[in-house]
């Protein structure tokens, strides 16, 4: 791995130094991961992160802690330290999980310059940082794809979390997938300003439902929560309401009895995405400088199974879109005009 | 939104906002009242979240539907065990009331995240699969108005919070405890010459804060998030306090402040559902609620008494 | 002879320092004992030994006979044992039941039955002739009326031996009278009393036996009959004394204060100045005689600028000070020596020497361009403390840990030493002992004779008799009549201060005062 | 035993005894405290760059420290320090990215800014406080809030829908080449100097001036302060101004100094109640502000490196700071117990 001890010595212009030298030890690599404040078990990304990071520790006979890891953040002031710290341990790879790590991983990718650094939903210009985007409009167009051909109220909702520009792809590609499918549905847009206030998002999906809406798509991190223990209360007293979920598969959030209120979720594939930057590595690849954006085409973005809850009919023409998308025929917006 | 449906949505949302802080607002009424500045509410609602998920997550099989209200019984026990460290130390060992409840709230969200990680081995915990349900109440629900607004699909829990601010309110103004309660809070060397155990008594309320706090947490946790992690209880116990003190230190005047923090905090998401206020930008909506708060609180001009020896530790003889 | 109660060389420490140290008291049945002591000699903690407040290290206590062990206030309320603390026991804001059925409430089904206790609580006052309304909540009834509670609370738990610590401090003449009284009915139902007090004339005139205790030191026990008050006065310092007050002519000069038409309003907005006229010139003391809540809070006040004026003019040397800042008034010549020492006088938790320095800290040579120099003010506070003969260990120690009389002596140092040429003192011998005011008084005559104009707001006859050059009687918010010491008598005074003019004297049911607020 | 020395003995023992009781919890949950306190200790000392580190989250905590302090000296509970850093934060970050300027111009403007953004949002609670005897605590819970939405608000406009504003001019920055050079490039700063001073500033305003008396004067008794010429309204105002005033500093410490942004807001950072526990533990002086900021700077950063070597949670930490704080409250009973120990031993002899 590379040289950290000697850190104090090190070139705080950016070099490119850092390619060459990680490809020394070809066959054995180690990575590991800083957590934003979600933590590993975030059903979000936090946690696709850290799969990716195991699947491919225990693929490549890793032991976690040596060969693998993951540092968890208890604040944004803890990143530069977290990321700083595993550079030290000589990670190969060391992993910024989230937007809000850019400026930490900007600033310690420029001063170690030996090291090699990723950041997810973020794009960082070092040569020795990997950054991977996500089209999460795309995701979204197609749940709001779903949600336009599944509605018997012609109204749907979309909870989000704060207004920041990663939450506005999401409503961009959803209000967009919606009207593809039929202009006059109406989407109920709500920002609750928090991703950790479920009362919020209970309320708000109780304002919703009780307004019509049948379906309601979340991006709001915890918040969500609230949103799906309102439409189980819902589902119980014998509604026929769904959540879409978020960045994970988020079926067992909506399990109620022998009943599910997930129709499907916007899956976000950060855990594709870290396996492919270590294997890259591992096969001397590192792709340092370079922004792979990942979205339907790559697979990196997609519907979770809806297992059975979308009829089959519903499906084809959802993957109908999805095939447009692919093709380049539909343009996903990324932002609501 | 016609008028009605805005009423009908916002009455009963902000009852449901209102419910868990309502049991920890009262919670800290009982402590203040007997003399201990309590701001370890929020610590105390946190073990009370705490417990009361773990609990259930291990018990649903055993007790079913009833699970959300043992756990109750469980989260209660725990936070008033906690209670008892703040106890010791403001009303024993004369620690300043505020500090400890500095530490207290400090170490309830520590150790519940500690031992979350120590059982789940990660951050947060599964999901509990009883929760306390909705219900029409039979009968009253049928009545035109009232009904849609009070009876309709509502939780126990709110009526349980609701009853014991009116129990609370009996048993601090009606009963001789209540009277040496309030006498502990207001001259405690007064009841002490009284014969009354000025420490017993503090116990006790303080010890009746932590159980209201831990239940209040537990509601909290059992009929909004379903889970319990670092982010399930944040700022709730303060926003009690603030509805104690709203409520200048009175049971009813407790429940009243939190009820108009859940009127606040519905008429913000319900504002975006009116034409003209949808024009706003959100984040008027998004701080409505707290200036709401403090535009009524600066109207109603008087201001709240706090029990006289709140946050003095009672040492015998001193002057 | 039987004792109801035996307190036998009691010896109570406070760590290192002792507060009691040998100290017998032996208390006869049916008689009131009086229990004599300068500030500061043990009194009152030998009395909360007696209540189970504190824990002797020594000595022990018989009450009939038996030897018992008070080990709480509760078990003195069992032995028959009740105490009217020096500082009322009350919670203010409940109503006169709840405090006096506190902690024996009368219950049904569990809930405190008021009812049947408020009608106890009357029965009671009733046949002790003490004239409490139930239902009035503490802080809206009179300093007399409270006690008259606290003499309840012991009474409604069927105390025999009634312990009054210092009563008569804070009472108006009129309520000392009614108090004695009461006494003595209490004394006629068979109960026992010891009576601290420093009022020597009230000892030699209700009490049977005197015990005299210095410096914590129990000095003895005599009989009332066979002493007089100059050899109490002398038991109680171990000296020789003659307490009078040395006071020469007056000679006024031009005037200082001119208050014109002044009408103040109470929080409530009640008007409790109404189109006062008064002036004080310098040279001169004059006194403010009245019943407690005639208005002589808001006056001072008023001219302190602690309160709005509603109407009318306030003038200190030819200046209008109307409706100025409390610190614009002071800064024109006022000294003000408040009533209320604790709340107003001093910050308890501040030490002494900041405190004596309360109206100059802002000022040269302490402060200079917003910086405070505190040696400035230690120095300052030496030189008061010796001046002014205030017992304490020094600046440093805080205002809380000093007794009353030096916490007084440090406030009138402060205000003397500035050489207002307008002093107001309010009350400003409350609770103190006889030598204590001996001081003030010469302190106050000592600034008249300085040239300085002094304006002494009192509730005791003696004190304004003895220490006044005229005396402005008050009476619901007006001067009714101004009288020199010299023409008056303390019978025409009472019934100046009770609102008839000689005229109609018959005129007596009115009542006035009880329903004051009192700050 | 003199007080003084009791006065540093509580502190210490209750560290001691917190320590104590964290091993007993990392022993019975089957982790080896040894491996766990050398994992702290190397997360606070390990090397230069832990030290820079360390030194730096004391920073804001110092500043937030004092900000509570000062007003409970004045006799005021200030719970919304954690709003008064947001805006400060947001404040200094704004005129750090907003205008390019000579530094000598440019980085005081930016402190100041903060500074006065802070005593803005201070300002308000004390003067509903002042005027209609609102009580402090409610307003300032409130004004977290609103300060939490506002800044988030704020943010998205002048990043033109962002999440975060642009990293500020260099001239704006208290960054510090040479302390990045000593310490192996942690993100110590100048705003270690600046919250120093402060702490002298306070001490300066309680100790040394008229102001000062008199703040502290109403703090204790708001009647005798009247009293005495005092304007009560005033000085309650002035204190809340001076306490957010700091508080904003603190968040000036995060945008010029730490992060050189300011970023959207998921929730509140935690400094500000935090520095309720670090005035607490410093018994509202400010000296002991310093102890308090330091201790509790040091143990949460070193925190950090629990799970980085040695595989806990770091919670344990918090744990350990709660019972510390746990007994520094309770000094009551650490000094009787002292006292006893110590009188023992005369005996003894
Ligand atoms: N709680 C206490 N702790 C320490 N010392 C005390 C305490 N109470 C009283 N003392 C000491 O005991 C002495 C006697 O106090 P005490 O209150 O009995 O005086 P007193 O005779 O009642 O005075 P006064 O006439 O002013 O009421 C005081 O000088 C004081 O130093
Ligand atoms: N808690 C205490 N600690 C130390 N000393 C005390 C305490 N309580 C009382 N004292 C001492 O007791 C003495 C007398 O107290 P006491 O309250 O009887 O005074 P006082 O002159 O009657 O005061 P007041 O004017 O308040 O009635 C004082 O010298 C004071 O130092
Ligand atoms: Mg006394
Ligand atoms: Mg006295």
């Amino acid at each position: 791995a590379c040289g950290s001890d000697d850190d104090a010595s090190t070139d705080t212009t950016t070099g490119d130094g850092g390619e060459g030298e990680a490809t020394e030890e070809t066959s054995d690599i180690s990575v590991a991961m800083v957590t934003d404040v979600g933590g590993i078990d975030d059903k979000s990304f936090n946690q696709s992160a850290w799969e990716g990071i195991k699947s491919f520790g225990e693929e490549n006979g890793l032991e976690e802690g040596d060969g693998y890891d993951y540092l968890q953040s208890t604040s944004d002031t803890d990143y530069n330290t977290n990321l700083n710290n595993l550079v030290r341990r000589d990670f190969d790879v060391v992993y910024g999980i989230g937007a809000l790590m850019k400026g930490s991983v900007e600033e310690i990718a420029s001063q170690q310059t030996d090291a090699q650094f990723a950041i997810i939903d973020e794009v960082v210009d070092l040569p020795n940082v990997a950054s991977v985007m996500f089209k999460e409009q795309e995701g979204a167009f197609l749940a709001g794809v779903a949600a336009a051909l599944m509605t018997e109220t012609d109204k749907i909702g979309f909870v989000g979390g704060m207004e920041i520009p990663v939450i506005e792809r999401f409503e961009a590609g959803f209000r967009a997938g919606v009207a593809a499918v039929d202009e006059s549905i109406e989407v109920d847009v709500q920002y609750t300003g928090a991703f950790d206030k479920a009362e919020l998002g209970k309320t708000t999906a109780n304002l919703m439902y009780d307004t019509g809406a049948d379906i309601v798509f979340h991006a709001a991190g915890g918040t969500g929560n609230g949103v799906f223990t309102e439409a189980k209360e819902r589902k119980e007293a014998g509604e026929d309401v769904w959540v879409i979920g978020v960045d994970a598969d988020q079926y067992e959030e909506g399990q109620i009895g022998d009943e599910n209120v997930t129709l499907t979720s916007v899956l976000k594939g950060v855990e594709m995405a870290v396996v492919e930057i270590a294997e890259k590595t591992l096969a001397g690849e590192f792709p340092g400088g370079e922004t792979t954006t990942y979205g339907l085409a790559e697979d990196g973005i997609g519907l979770a199974d809806s297992r059975g809850a979308i009829p089959e009919d519903v499906m084809t023409q959802i993957e109908d879109y999805k095939q447009q998308i692919v093709d380049g025929e539909i343009t996903v917006p990324e932002t609501v005009e | 939104m016609s008028f009605l449906d805005v009423l009908y949505f916002i009455i009963p949302s902000a009852i449901f906002y209102a419910a868990p802080l309502i049991l920890v607002a009262i919670g800290g009424v009982f402590s203040e009242r007997s003399g201990v500045v309590n701001i370890g509410l929020e610590g105390l609602m946190v073990i009370g979240a705490f417990t009361g998920i773990v609990f259930n997550l291990f018990f649903a099989d055993t007790f079913g539907g009833a699970t959300p209200w043992v756990a109750l019984i469980a989260a209660m026990v725990a936070a008033l065990l906690l209670s008892l460290l703040h106890a010791v130390a403001s009303i024993s060992f004369r620690a300043d009331q505020v500090v400890s409840g500095v530490a207290i709230n400090l170490l309830a969200i520590a150790l519940s995240l500690y031992l979350v990680k120590k059982i789940f081995d990660k951050g947060q915990t599964d999901f509990i699969t009883e929760r306390f349900g909705r219900a029409d109440v039979p009968l009253l629900s049928e009545i035109p108005f009232i009904g849609p607004l009070f009876f309709q699909s509502v939780y126990l829990t709110s009526f349980f919070a609701i009853g014991v601010a009116v129990l609370a309110w009996f048993i601090i103004y009606k009963t001789p405890f209540g009277l040496r309660l309030r006498s502990v809070g207001e001259h405690p060397m007064a009841a002490d010459t009284m014969g009354i155990n000025v420490t017993k008594m503090r116990y006790t309320a303080v010890m009746i804060s932590g159980a209201l706090a831990g239940i209040g947490g537990a509601v909290y946790a059992q009929t909004i998030t379903s889970d319990f992690g670092h982010a399930t209880i944040n700022g709730q116990g303060f926003m009690a306090l603030a509805a104690m003190i709203f409520g200048k230190w009175h049971p009813l005047g407790a429940m009243g402040a939190a009820l108009f923090f859940g009127l606040a905090q519905s008429l913000s998401i319900a504002g975006s559902s009116i034409p003209i206020i949808s024009e706003i930008p959100n984040v008027f909506l998004l701080i409505l609620p707290y200036v709401l708060t403090i535009l009524a609180l600066a109207g109603f001009i008087g201001k709240a008494n706090a029990p006289k020896a709140n946050g003095k530790p009672y040492i015998k003889g001193e002057r | 002879m039987e004792y109801v109660v035996e307190m036998l060389n009691i010896r109570k420490e406070f760590g290192n320092f002792v507060a009691n140290d040998n100290i017998t008291l032996q208390l006869k049945k049916g008689e009131i004992h009086a229990l004599l002591g300068e500030n500061g000699a043990g009194k009152s903690t030998l009395m909360n030994v007696l209540f189970g407040l504190y824990q002797p290290e020594g000595g022990e206590i018989r009450v009939h006979g038996k030897k018992v062990d008070i080990t709480n206030p509760k078990v003195a309320n069992d032995l028959g044992i009740g105490m009217v603390h020096q500082h009322f026991m009350l919670v203010e804001n409940f109503s006169v039941t709840e405090n006096i059925i506190l902690g024996s409430e009368p219950t049904k089904y569990g809930v405190t039955n008021k009812k049947d206790a408020a009608k106890k609580v009357k029965a009671l006052s009733e046949q002790y002739g003490l004239n409490v309304d139930p239902n009035e909540i503490i802080e809206d009834i009179s300093v007399g009326m409270q006690q008259r509670v606290e003499i309840l609370k012991t009474l409604y738990r069927g105390a025999e031996i009634l312990i009054f610590d210092e009563p008569t401090a804070s009472l108006t003449p009129q309520e000392i009278i009614e108090l004695t009284q009461i006494m003595k009915r209490l004394i006629a139902e068979g109960k026992s009393i010891i009576l601290i007090t420093h009022k020597l004339k009230e000892i030699m005139e209700i009490s049977d036996r005197v015990t005299v205790i210095r410096k914590g030191e129990g000095i003895g026990t005599v009989d009332t009959s066979g002493t007089n008050p100059n050899e109490l006065a002398s038991l109680m310092v171990g000296r020789n004394v003659l307490f009078t007050t040395e006071k020469g002519p007056a000679f006024p000069k031009e005037e200082v204060l001119d208050i014109h038409d002044l009408v103040v309003e109470d929080y409530r907005g009640v008007a409790k100045v109404k189109g006062l006229n008064l002036n004080v010139r310098k040279g001169e003391i004059v006194g403010i005689a009245g019943i407690d809540g005639n208005g002589q809070s808001e006056l001072i006040e008023a001219i302190t600028g602690l309160r709005k004026v509603k109407s009318g003019t306030i003038r200190i040397n030819e200046k209008d000070v109307t409706g100025l800042k409390p610190r614009k008034v002071t800064e024109t010549g006022v000294g003000h020596i408040p009533q209320d020492r604790h709340k107003h006088g001093l910050v308890l938790d501040f030490p002494i020497g900041y405190n004596i320095a309360l109206q100059t800290y802002y000022t040269s040579p302490i402060s200079k361009h917003g910086i405070i120099d505190y040696d400035k003010i230690n120095e300052k506070a030496k030189q008061i403390i010796a001046d002014f003969d205030v017992r304490t260990q020094g600046p440093h120690e805080l205002a809380r840990s000093l007794s009353g009389g030096n916490q007084q002596k440090a406030i009138i140092g402060r205000e003397v030493d500035r050489n207002p040429d307008l002093l107001i003192a309010a009350l400003p011998t409350r609770g103190l002992d006889v030598g204590a005011i001996e001081f003030i008084h010469s302190r106050l005559i000592e600034q008249r004779d300085n040239g300085k104009a002094v304006l002494l707001i009192s509730f005791e006859l003696d004190e304004v008799m003895n220490v006044s050059d005229r005396i402005a009687v008050i009476h619901d918010g007006e001067i009714v009549d101004i009288v020199t010491p010299e023409t008056t008598t303390e019978q025409e005074l009472g019934l100046l201060m009770a609102g008839h003019h000689i005229r109609d004297e018959n005129n007596e049911t009115e009542k006035e005062g009880e329903d004051q607020h009192v700050e | 035993m003199s007080n003084r020395v009791t006065n540093i003995l509580v502190p210490l023992v209750s560290v001691i005894l917190g320590l104590l009781v964290g091993a007993i919890i990392m022993l019975v949950s089957g982790y080896n405290p040894i491996t766990g306190y050398t994992a702290l200790w190397n997360g606070i000392f390990g090397d230069l760059y832990t030290i820079g580190e360390t030194l730096r989250q004391i920073t804001p905590y110092l500043l937030a420290g004092l900000a509570v302090a000062f007003a409970f000296r004045s006799g005021l509970f200030n719970i919304g320090v954690e709003g008064q850093l947001i805006v400060g934060w947001f404040a200094a970050a704004y005129v750090g990215v907003a205008v390019e300027l000579p530094k000598i111009i440019h980085l005081p403007l930016a402190i100041l800014a903060a500074a006065a953004a802070g005593a803005l949002w201070g300002f308000v609670p004390g003067l509903l406080k002042a005027k209609f005897r609102v009580h402090e605590v409610i307003v300032t819970i409130m004004m977290n809030y609103i300060a939490l939405h506002v800044t988030n608000a704020l943010i998205r406009t002048v990043s033109d829908g962002g999440d975060r504003t642009e990293l500020i001019f260099t001239s704006a920055s208290l960054r510090s080449e040479f302390f990045q050079n000593l310490t192996e490039f942690s993100r110590l700063h100048y705003g270690i100097l600046l919250a120093l001073i402060m702490v002298g500033v306070m001490w300066l305003i309680l100790e040394k001036t008229t102001l000062g008396y008199e703040l502290k004067a109403v703090g204790f008794n708001q009647n005798a302060s009247e009293y005495a010429g005092m304007n009560v309204n005033k000085n309650i105002i002035l204190a809340m101004v001076i306490s957010g005033a700091f508080a904003g500093l603190a968040g000036a410490m995060e945008a010029l100094g730490t992060f050189q942004y300011v970023s959207s807001k998921g929730g509140f950072t935690g400094i500000g109640f935090d520095g309720i526990a670090v005035a607490l533990l410093g018994m509202n002086t400010p000296l002991g502000v310093i102890f308090g900021a330091t201790l509790f700077g040091s143990l949460k950063y070193g925190a950090l490196n629990m799970p980085n070597e040695a595989n806990i949670p770091l919670e344990i930490v918090e744990i350990v700071i709660a019972v510390i704080i746990f007994f520094v409250a309770s000094g009551y009973i650490i000094r009787l117990l002292l006292l006893r120990a110590a009188n023992k031993k005369k005996e003894a002899k």
